[in-house]
């Protein structure tokens, strides 16, 4: 209904390979990012910190780990590990002295490394072996940074992050957070919008597909599937410096456990492997689905006066959240990316049923 | 920059005051060349080539065609020699034809999918130049060429499957390019020289009539006749500057020529040329024009497909759809019946091009076709109210190749379903007392092509004889009956055009093809060819089984359909003339196998002669018939399939 | 015994695949589904062996009859239940089993060991060359081996009807003969046959009916000796008239008619 | 297409259902975001019962100076991303003080809580250092910090061995995780002090599998054991020590063991078993006898009756006491509204404040959040919990010393 494709055509094979040919296309991207810069004047900041701002910047987390699973066909089961790297990474170098931007790009190449010495050990083996082998990153790290006090910050394990500058302009309010998490994710979204259409992308896909044959096309594997580790522990641990520095403001070794990995994969596998897309709407999902639901439930029960003990109303967010994921994933198991292409699909070919072709 | 893709933009018209089209002294080559100089950099041309739009500006345009002139000049081309074209609809063979003009030769375009004997009938006048598409009609020349000697130097535009040819004076467009291109740099003055050689008396192209009885006659057209036939339909506001044009209709037809090349370089049209013939669809959507042109037939086509796409669809869909559909057809037929525009019309309407006009505009790519255009035949009154209610200003015109192919034209006041609009400015329409349309305009032709006796028939005292009975209403407007010479009789004596009943059942999306006989009969009998997407999707609803074609069309439910079709046509024809019996035919009328025209015209003779034992089993009261048809293919096999065939009465 | 009625599926919720594909096999009969690659003949077969869900397929309209019972809503294994035996384009053996565990992984309906023993000593019948090499992995066995443990396998549920997708695919001539051989024999033992292929040639040599089909519609059916006359089935599917001069393939702009 | 919109309206909904009301009467706001789901459901619902139960008794009593106090509360599922939207979400409802109950959760928000002026209330979790006032303004621990616990359990220690731990063992069975390792600074420093030999015994986080563990401490011989857990993993401590021949009654622990705990591992076989406690236990005290009989006797509770008394429920009851009394005293001397600001000022003026006995005098200063760091130690009868000392505090200069290293770092760390 909404999508007019007479009068798109191309001149050129650059043209041709345009990421949003189609014009509605365009504007809603153009639209969606007229909102999310004006997310701070139209939400209120309960919407813009607590929201939207953690929001983005697991989008971005995301994104990074989808990089690995959807594009490469890699698994990871300590991605929240990689941002951790990323996150204490950052802090440690502004503490340091290091300007925020030199830290996040410092953090996202410690991460890089990490993880590609990680890769190197797990890109031995496959599929659930792999699975294992990212999880003792998951535990390795988790015990060293628990362990080590020069590293999480004495007794209390927790370490503040300090105030920062980003090109000149002092971070601060929540505002200027918002920004920099926004800026970050904007970057990282067009890098992997256009991945799909480099020489990278496409052997990555050609690894993810089957890694053997790949390697009859000249794809060597191996080396790409370490550039995929490399890429997404580099992204990972980006998106953990920018979540503690604009988003909890203070980290902790909860903050990045095996539970915060698992949500990690859930985000991308909900969402979509290897679609942009996804990884938002998967994000939204894990990420914001308990604490709507949470306060939908709350809601409901004053309103309608349940004589429901506390307990209980809190598990039954839980069990909706459950029931809202598994539901998902029967009705669409490609994940909401692909709930997404089927209603772009049906409208685009709106008021027909079939695409002709 | 991520938001910036570089897509193209629809190529806006360009707000200007209306330039004058041309002047009596102007010939396309002058009028190429103007553009070459005042709108150097515009898109002239668009040629989609595996996936891309390759386009040419107006300078672009000019400089091919010059080059390819002095590079014909260069082979020895002659001053009114003709030059045969052949192919579908390419860049190359476009420039080709101005380049022939511009040696004051005449472009000779002809059918692509001609057979190699048919080839003969149009080159008669023994070419000796010729420039092909591809590969398919070089080979088709050669073979002429061991048949009549000529053509002696054929050009061609795609090299594909060409290397290992070693036949003389077979030579690669760029070839002669190149040679025109050295011969324009070694001569300063050449460029100018080609431009202004032809004078607007010289021949602008040659076209055959399309001959639904005899050989196609050679109509030569003046570059005077076509530009005064542009003038005509722009002073009627029938062409403005600047559309968008798609070049998909055979060359070979006038209306290709009159709007791909005529009007598009008087009037600056950005033309677009598809791909191939199977992405003609899909490309009209890339580049989705202001003006389009299709016959009645397509329109009907179009209609089918939409009709059995929004029958597949999901119910709400399919329920918007019948909703507003309705409602923009009653609110059509209101307003053509001079109803006054309501309010709520509007509104209604806004909504429904949201929800379904728009959408359905854009699948077909004319969600910017401001004017719309059918001529040819006469256009059903569904398909028509469907297009016009979907927010198409689709309008009938009336023309022949003789006239440049502009007569008369519907004017958005005055769009009605039976007429075909009033004469063009500069256009003079008389009819005789045989009721014949006769023409007297500058845009008449001079003569046929080495037939003076049929140019004596046809051109009487200054007025083009049309050979269409028609009539005109008090308010000026034209309404065409039929063809003259088809007015025939029953053996009964009763009087009849078989045309006219044709059309009214073709009407109907399950019949693609008929044929009514009845000349010197007792009654009238149909030959049915059904349409195989409407009858397929139709059978599929219902649960009917079908292979094939052929074993559709012999269903007996189909015959059940068809039969309530020609009894609802016997509804509106007077007893003595209704349909007493039909037989469906097992294939579709195809000009491979000469029954129709290329442009879609039955042959009636052939049909008569192919088919004589079905009509004899017809008229003689047999319920079915073992026939064994005979059938060409194009290469030129011919094989034989036998068929066992129902035959039906209409019944009441 | 087999009747397609009509049969639309559509992939993904928009890609229409088939449209209206109506055939039938008779008792006992052979039949063969020629087209070209994408035309929807796997989609067909998938549709009667009730595959299509895993590739996110659908049966939008029609019906599928086999012995006198709509088994469009059945899944697969009930399908193999009634004797409905498809054989996978690309063979699809397991290939770290060897065949004879790759036979008795078809017989987990049987619960009879003898039954059992006796089915896999029939294939072997069939296929001597399996019985040579029964205990290797079938992932060591050649191309010919594996399509012919793959038939092997259909035939371990004795089925009534045995589909096979591209059996000559990518085998050689001498073994596409074989291949071609044996489906003639299970035809003569009264497996009723319905064969996709492309090589056109071959199938219209052993079938006694055939459909054509084009786009997801069925284009042109009747008897395969009447089909083989075909100038179309002789110029798209056969070859030419037998002698290719390969110097001077044309590049020809093809219109196809399908008159039958 | 239809599940897509349903699926939107519901979204739609769930936000607009949690959007902030504003409500700017004389209502006192504390909201409570606490893990009812995932690791603290040990004592979240006992907890979470006694704070209602509490409001209930002061509004049932006319509120505090007139203004009812309306409680918020929400699970957070101990998830940082969770609690911070629950504190942005309270911010907006114009809370004065918030309380988290999880020191992942707390140690999130402590940056915002600072930066905005919330109060947060911290009892026995959370940072220990936050006890600095000067550092942490708007932070109130207002309980014995982990430290605190350690120095007095050293005391009891002391006490029963007549004053002399020369050559005695003492082990320490922690858990593996920050929170576990937070005494053993301070049981270092006090074997230098008072010369016994300590040493630690980490087992896996969450501790359902000690065994490993105990047999070590079985061949150390220890002469007192010190378990240092929460939650699941004190049962098996418990349990393990018993299997290893521990004493039971020389069998000591951090705040977090219960009468449930000793109920899993057996009532009996857990006599004499000393754990520290921070706030009196039982129905015996008048504060809870009060709430029996104004709130839960006129059917008012917030959760099952047999709950009233239970360990978690009392402290409960005593953060929403202390609560109370702060903004007594802000109303007192500087009446309505209550503001974050004026609660801070409330909560440093307590003093000796002892909640009807519920609770050791408490005492708050503007540089000491932690109140004097008194408790006691009592042991399992087998039925209840006995109180063996009076409230005691010791050692406080090590304490101290902690707190202000800590807090150095921390300030140094940030902002």
């Amino acid at each position: 209904m909404f999508y007019r494709l007479a009068g798109v055509r191309h001149t050129s094979y650059a043209a041709d390979r345009a990421l949003w040919p189609v014009p509605v296309d365009r504007w809603q991207i153009r639209a969606l990012l007229a909102l999310a810069v004006g997310a701070p004047f139209l939400l209120p900041d309960l919407y813009l910190t607590s929201y939207l701002l953690p929001w983005l910047v697991w989008s971005t987390a995301a994104l990074g780990l989808n990089l690995l699973m959807g594009w490469a066909g890699q698994i990871h089961l300590g991605y929240a590990a990689v941002m951790a790297i990323g996150a204490y990474g950052a802090i440690h170098a502004v503490r340091l002295g290091i300007p925020f931007e030199l830290a996040l790009l410092g953090s996202g190449l410690l991460s890089a490394a990490i993880g590609l010495v990680f890769g190197f050990a797990a890109l031995r083996v496959k599929g659930l072996y792999l699975a294992i082998s990212t999880l003792a990153m998951q535990y390795l790290v988790d015990w060293i940074i628990s362990h080590v006090p020069a590293i999480s910050g004495g007794s209390q394990a927790t370490l503040q992050a300090p105030a920062f500058r980003f090109l000149g302009v002092p971070v601060a309010g929540d505002w200027s957070r918002y920004y920099v998490a926004l800026a970050v994710c904007v970057l990282v979204t067009s890098f992997l919008l256009n991945v799909g259409r480099t020489s990278f992308g496409r052997a990555l896909a050609a690894v993810r597909e089957k890694d053997f044959a790949a390697a009859v096309i000249g794809v060597n594997a191996f080396y790409f599937k370490l550039m995929a580790f490399w890429c997404s522990s580099f992204l990972g641990g980006v998106s953990g410096a920018v979540l503690a520095f604009c988003y909890y403001r203070a980290v902790t070794p909860e903050q990045f456990n095996l539970d915060v990995s698992i949500q990690a994969v859930a985000m991308v596998i909900v969402g979509g492997m290897g679609s942009v897309i996804g990884s938002y709407l998967g994000a939204a999902l894990v990420l914001l689905a308990p604490i709507v639901l949470n306060n939908l439930v709350g809601a409901f029960a004053r309103a309608a006066a349940l004589p429901l003990h506390q307990e209980v109303l809190s598990h039954i967010p839980l069990i909706l959240y459950g029931v809202l994921i598994v539901g998902f994933l029967l009705f669409e198991p490609l994940g909401l990316a692909k709930v997404y292409a089927n209603i772009r699909n049906y409208f685009l070919v709106w008021p027909f049923r079939h695409a002709r072709h | 920059m991520l938001l910036d893709t570089p897509v193209a933009r629809p190529t806006r018209a360009i707000v200007e005051p209306p330039p004058a089209p041309s002047s009596a002294d102007d010939t396309l080559l002058s009028l190429l060349a103007r553009n070459a100089a005042t709108h150097a950099r515009r898109v002239a041309l668009r040629e989609r080539d595996l996936g891309i739009w390759h386009e040419y500006t107006w300078r672009d345009y000019l400089d091919q065609v010059v080059a390819l002139a002095a590079g014909l000049e260069a082979l020895g081309f002659e001053p009114a020699e003709p030059m045969l074209v052949i192919g579908d609809n390419r860049a190359r063979l476009y420039f080709a034809m101005l380049a022939a003009a511009a040696l004051r030769g005449v472009p000779a375009p002809i059918y692509p999918e001609v057979p190699p004997e048919e080839l003969a009938h149009f080159a008669r006048e023994r070419a000796r130049f010729a420039i092909a598409e591809d590969q398919e009609q070089v080979d088709k020349l050669l073979e002429l060429r061991a048949r009549t000697g000529a053509p002696e130097y054929i050009i061609y535009d795609d090299p594909r499957g060409l290397a290992g040819y070693a036949a003389s004076g077979l030579i690669d467009y760029e070839t002669v390019v190149a040679r025109g291109r050295a011969r324009l740099k070694a001569d300063p003055g050449l460029a100018a020289d080609l431009i202004a050689r032809a004078g607007p008396d010289d021949g602008a192209v040659l076209l055959h009539s399309s001959g639904t009885t005899g050989r196609p006659k050679g109509v030569l057209l003046k570059h005077r006749r076509v530009l005064a036939a542009i003038r005509n339909a722009a002073a009627a506001d029938y062409f403005r500057e600047g559309e968008e044009y798609v070049a998909y209709l055979p060359m070979a037809w006038i209306g290709d020529f009159v709007f791909s090349v005529g009007a598009a370089i008087a009037l600056r049209f950005v033309v677009s040329i598809p791909e191939g013939q199977e992405t003609v669809l899909r490309d009209l959507r890339e580049i989705a024009p202001t003006l389009y042109f299709a016959s009645a037939r397509s329109w009907d086509n179009l209609l089918t497909r939409l009709q059995v796409g929004i029958d597949e669809s999901t119910p709400l869909k399919r329920g918007l759809v019948a909703f507003f559909m309705r409602l923009a057809i009653d609110i059509e037929r209101r307003r053509l019946a001079g109803e006054r525009p309501r309010p709520w019309w509007n509104v209604l309407r806004g909504l429904g091009e949201l929800v379904v006009y728009g959408p359905i505009k854009d699948h077909l790519g004319l969600g910017r076709a401001h004017r719309c255009y059918t001529a040819g035949e006469a256009i059903g009154e569904d398909t028509f109210l469907f297009f016009r209610a979907l927010g198409l200003n689709l309008k009938q015109f009336y023309g022949q190749t003789e006239n440049c192919a502009l007569t008369a034209a519907q004017d958005d006041a005055r769009v009605r379903l039976h007429t075909v609009g009033r004469a063009l400015p500069g256009v003079e329409i008389r009819i005789d007392e045989n009721g014949e349309v006769l023409i007297r305009a500058e845009s008449v032709f001079d003569g046929y092509v080495d037939d003076p006796d049929a140019t004596a028939r046809t051109l009487v005292d200054g007025w083009l004889r049309t050979g269409d009975a028609g009539y005109l209403e008090p308010d000026g407007e034209l309404v065409i009956l039929g063809r003259v010479g088809e007015v025939v009789h029953t053996s009964a004596g009763e009087r009849f055009i078989p045309n006219y009943i044709e059309n009214r059942i073709k009407f109907s999306q399950y019949v693609r093809d008929v044929a009514v006989l009845g000349a010197g009969r007792p009654f009238l009998a149909a030959i049915v060819c059904i349409d195989m997407e409407a009858v397929g999707h139709w059978a599929q609803v219902r649960g009917v089984a079908y292979t094939s074609y052929a074993d559709l069309s012999q269903k007996p439910e189909v015959y059940a359909l068809v039969q309530g079709v020609l009894r609802h046509v016997n509804g509106v024809l007077p007893p003595p003339l209704r349909l007493r019996r039909f037989v469906n035919l097992h294939k579709a009328f195809d000009p491979d196998d000469g029954e129709v025209t290329r442009t879609r015209k039955l042959r009636r003779n052939v049909i008569e002669k192919r088919y004589a034992q079905i009509i004899d089993a017809i008229y003689a009261g047999a319920s079915e018939i073992e026939f064994e048809a005979r059938i060409t293919y194009e290469t030129g096999e011919s094989g034989v399939l036998r068929r066992r065939l129902t035959i039906m009465d209409v019944g009441a | 015994m087999l009747s397609l009625n009509n049969v639309e599926v559509v992939y993904d919720r928009v890609f229409l695949a088939i449209k209206g594909v109506s055939l039938e096999v008779p008792e006992g009969g052979m039949v063969a589904l020629l087209g070209a690659n994408g035309a929807g003949k796997s989609t067909t077969l998938k549709t009667i062996s009730g595959l299509l869900k895993p590739e996110r397929g659908e049966v939008t309209r029609g019906e599928v009859w086999f012995k006198g019972q709509n088994i469009a809503g059945l899944p697969a294994p009930e399908r193999v239940r009634l004797g409905i035996a498809h054989v996978l384009e690309g063979r699809r053996v397991f290939e770290h089993l060897t065949p004879d565990e790759n036979l008795v992984a078809a017989t987990s309906m049987h619960r009879d060991r003898r039954r059992i023993g006796a089915l896999k000593e029939m294939v072997y019948d069939y296929f001597p060359r399996l019985k040579e090499r029964r205990s290797v992995k079938a992932g060591y066995l050649s191309g010919g081996e594996q399509q012919m443990l793959a038939i092997g396998r259909a035939l371990m549920t004795e089925p009534k009807l045995l589909m096979l997708d591209e059996p000559s695919l990518g085998l050689a001539p001498y073994l596409v003969e074989e291949i071609f051989g044996i489906i003639q024999r299970l035809h003569r033992d009264g497996v009723g046959i319905l064969l996709v292929e492309q090589n056109a040639a071959a199938a219209l040599d052993v079938v006694t009916d055939a459909y054509l089909i084009e786009n997801g519609r069925v284009v042109m059916s009747g008897k395969a000796e009447a089909l083989k006359q075909n100038p179309d089935i002789q110029e798209f599917y056969l070859g030419g008239s037998g002698k290719k001069d390969y110097h001077a393939v044309k590049h020809y702009r093809r219109r196809k008619r399908w008159l039958a | 297409m239809k599940k897509v919109l349903a699926t939107l309206t519901f979204l739609a909904a769930g936000l607009a259902a949690a959007s902030p009301g504003a409500a700017q009467d004389k209502t006192i706001k504390v909201g409570t975001a606490l893990d009812f789901t995932a690791v603290y459901t040990f004592l979240t619902a006992e907890y979470s019962q006694g704070q209602r139960d509490y409001i209930a008794l002061l509004n049932a009593r006319g509120g505090i100076k007139g203004h009812p106090v309306d409680i918020m509360v929400v699970d957070t599922g101990n998830q940082p991303q969770r609690g911070i939207e629950a504190y942005e979400r309270f911010k907006s409802e114009g809370a004065v003080l918030v309380d988290f109950l999880s020191t992942p959760v707390s140690r999130a928000v402590v940056p915002r809580a600072l930066n905005d002026g919330i109060n947060v209330l911290t009892m026995f979790h959370g940072r220990s250092d936050a006890a600095d006032g000067t550092v942490f303004p708007t932070i109130f621990p207002a309980s014995p910090s982990y430290w605190a616990q350690a120095t007095a359990i050293i005391k009891y220690i002391e006490e029963q061995e007549k004053g002399n731990l020369k050559d005695k063992k003492i082990a320490l069975v922690l858990i593996d995780s920050p929170f576990g390792r937070e005494p053993i600074p301070v049981f270092e420093e006090l074997s230098k002090r008072l010369g016994y030999k300590f040493s630690a015994f980490p087992y896996p986080s969450p501790g359902n599998e000690q065994s490993a563990t105990w047999t070590q401490v079985r061949r150390e011989r220890p002469d007192w054991t010190i378990i240092w857990g929460a939650g699941g993993g004190q049962p098996v401590s418990v349990r393990e020590a018993i299997r290893n021949g521990i004493p039971i009654d020389r069998l000591a622990s951090v705040i977090w063991l219960s009468e449930t705990d000793m109920n899993i591992v057996g009532a009996s076989q857990t006599k004499g078993a000393l754990r520290f406690e921070g706030v009196a236990y039982g129905k015996d005290v008048p504060l809870i006898a009060a709430i029996e009989k104004e709130v839960i006797a006129k059917g008012k509770g917030a959760g099952p009756a047999e709950r009233v008394g239970s360990t978690y429920y009392n402290i409960g009851v005593a953060t929403m006491a202390v609560f109370a009394e702060g903004a007594r005293l802000a109303l007192e001397k500087e009446g309505g509204p209550l503001t974050p600001a004026k609660l801070k000022r409330g909560l440093e003026s307590i003093k000796d404040y002892t909640a009807d006995g519920l609770l050791p005098p408490l005492t708050i200063t503007s540089e000491d959040h932690q109140g004097g760091g008194r408790g006691r130690i009592a042991a399992w009868d087998g039925a209840k919990w006995v109180p063996k000392t009076d409230w005691i505090a010791a050692h406080q200069d090590i304490v101290w010393n902690l707190i202000r290293q800590e807090s150095a770092k921390f300030k140094n760390s940030g902002n």
